[in-house]
């Protein structure tokens, strides 16, 4: 099953896309899921997410493709969203299915680390003292993605 | 060719996206970059740290050492930060 | 905040669950969750699984809780069903929240680890051919528990 | 004191639950095997091979050597397949 990709301003269903990976089936044992959210930190009033139309859905799709060539995955789920986001609301999805626990886990966290450091979105942070400021891309992540 | 700038680079250089043509002897991006900092002061200031900037040229991740040709889509942009 | 423990024959709500977790809060960054669901290999016709009232509900607090030790957690849920499950249907949810994605993705590694060596549920598998016969414990869920 | 018997360890001895007095001179669970494997033909098969049986003493894992007391809840059981 080729990996489902959504870019898009609109939240998402969370509970619904994962419904799409397991239904009707009998063969997904595992199903992983991570939901990433914007936090209030320092009062944070709300994180805005630029990104790189076509190129993103490219990013993302080849980024899915690789954990699927890496695990067993019976299907994957990548969605991210661009646009204003206000603290407490999910900014990214990614959900994985396979028949046993240790592909849908590590591929979930696999996916996580690639496209924090290889798909083109940039964060800027509106701060609470007003003004805004471009978030920094974190060596931490750099090393997350090179651990695969 | 087209040229896109996003997040502070699109800032700093004041335009979002813009069409060139492509000079002769202009074969890589290293060499694009001296050819787009010399646009404006905001371009310069754009790329005035080179090792901040990050470039994809048709939509796929680049190096200072890979080729561009006339018609490529060409991006410049900082580390990405999104998940 | 106390981790949420519930062993149980009916069902549960995932969604439910997972909004628990976020819902009114901004300091939460990072929400994985894992689901295991009963697969119809070689036919299966269902998995009983027995358990140990009173044992089960204590080991699966103590494992939550050392995962909440382990990690900087800002909550963690952890459902076991036991009884009849058929295929398709889910047996277990382990849910964990945190401000970054590491913690969350690797204690519910860990928690799933664990829980499948150290708490007492014993799977029985009705077979297609009529018959049943015990689901043995796997080395690998040993080496696989043992890396934490 | 009660002990206690879990899937196949329950099936071969026939029994769920059942209470017994702790026979002076047992004070450990490897003990308690030896007293309990003579009860019956059925609990000589659940016992037959130790290597395969897990215990629990007042419901927390516990090994061969656990001391055991009047009043405990001792359970016996396979390892463990949840998950």
């Amino acid at each position: 099953m080729a990996p489902r990709i959504l870019v898009q301003e609109a939240p998402f269903d969370a509970a619904a896309e994962a419904a799409r990976l397991t239904e009707g089936r009998t063969d997904v044992g595992a199903l992983a899921s991570f939901t990433g959210l914007c936090r209030a930190d320092d009062g944070l009033r709300a994180m805005v997410l630029e990104h790189y139309p076509g190129m993103t859905e490219r990013a993302l799709l080849r980024i899915a493709e690789e954990a699927m060539a890496r695990w067993p995955l019976t299907a994957c789920t990548v969605i991210h969203r661009h646009g204003r986001i206000t603290p407490g609301e999910p900014i990214v999805l990614v959900l994985t299915a396979s028949a046993h626990r240790a592909a849908a886990l590590e591929s979930c966290a696999f996916l996580m680390d690639w496209l924090k450091t290889k798909a083109p979105f940039w964060k800027r942070e509106e701060l609470a003292e007003g003004g805004s400021r471009w978030v920094e891309a974190r060596a931490t992540d750099e090393a997350a993605a090179s651990r695969w | 060719m087209k040229i896109l700038y996003f997040a502070w680079v699109r800032e700093r250089t004041g335009v979002a996206e813009e069409e060139i043509a492509l000079p002769d002897g202009v074969r890589d991006i290293a060499a694009l970059v001296d050819h787009l900092a010399a646009r404006s002061p905001g371009h310069a200031a754009a790329f005035e740290n080179r090792r901040t900037i990050r470039a994809a040229v048709n939509q796929d991740f680049a190096t200072p050492d890979t080729t561009v040709a006339p018609g490529d889509e060409v991006a410049f942009f900082p580390p990405v930060t999104g998940g």
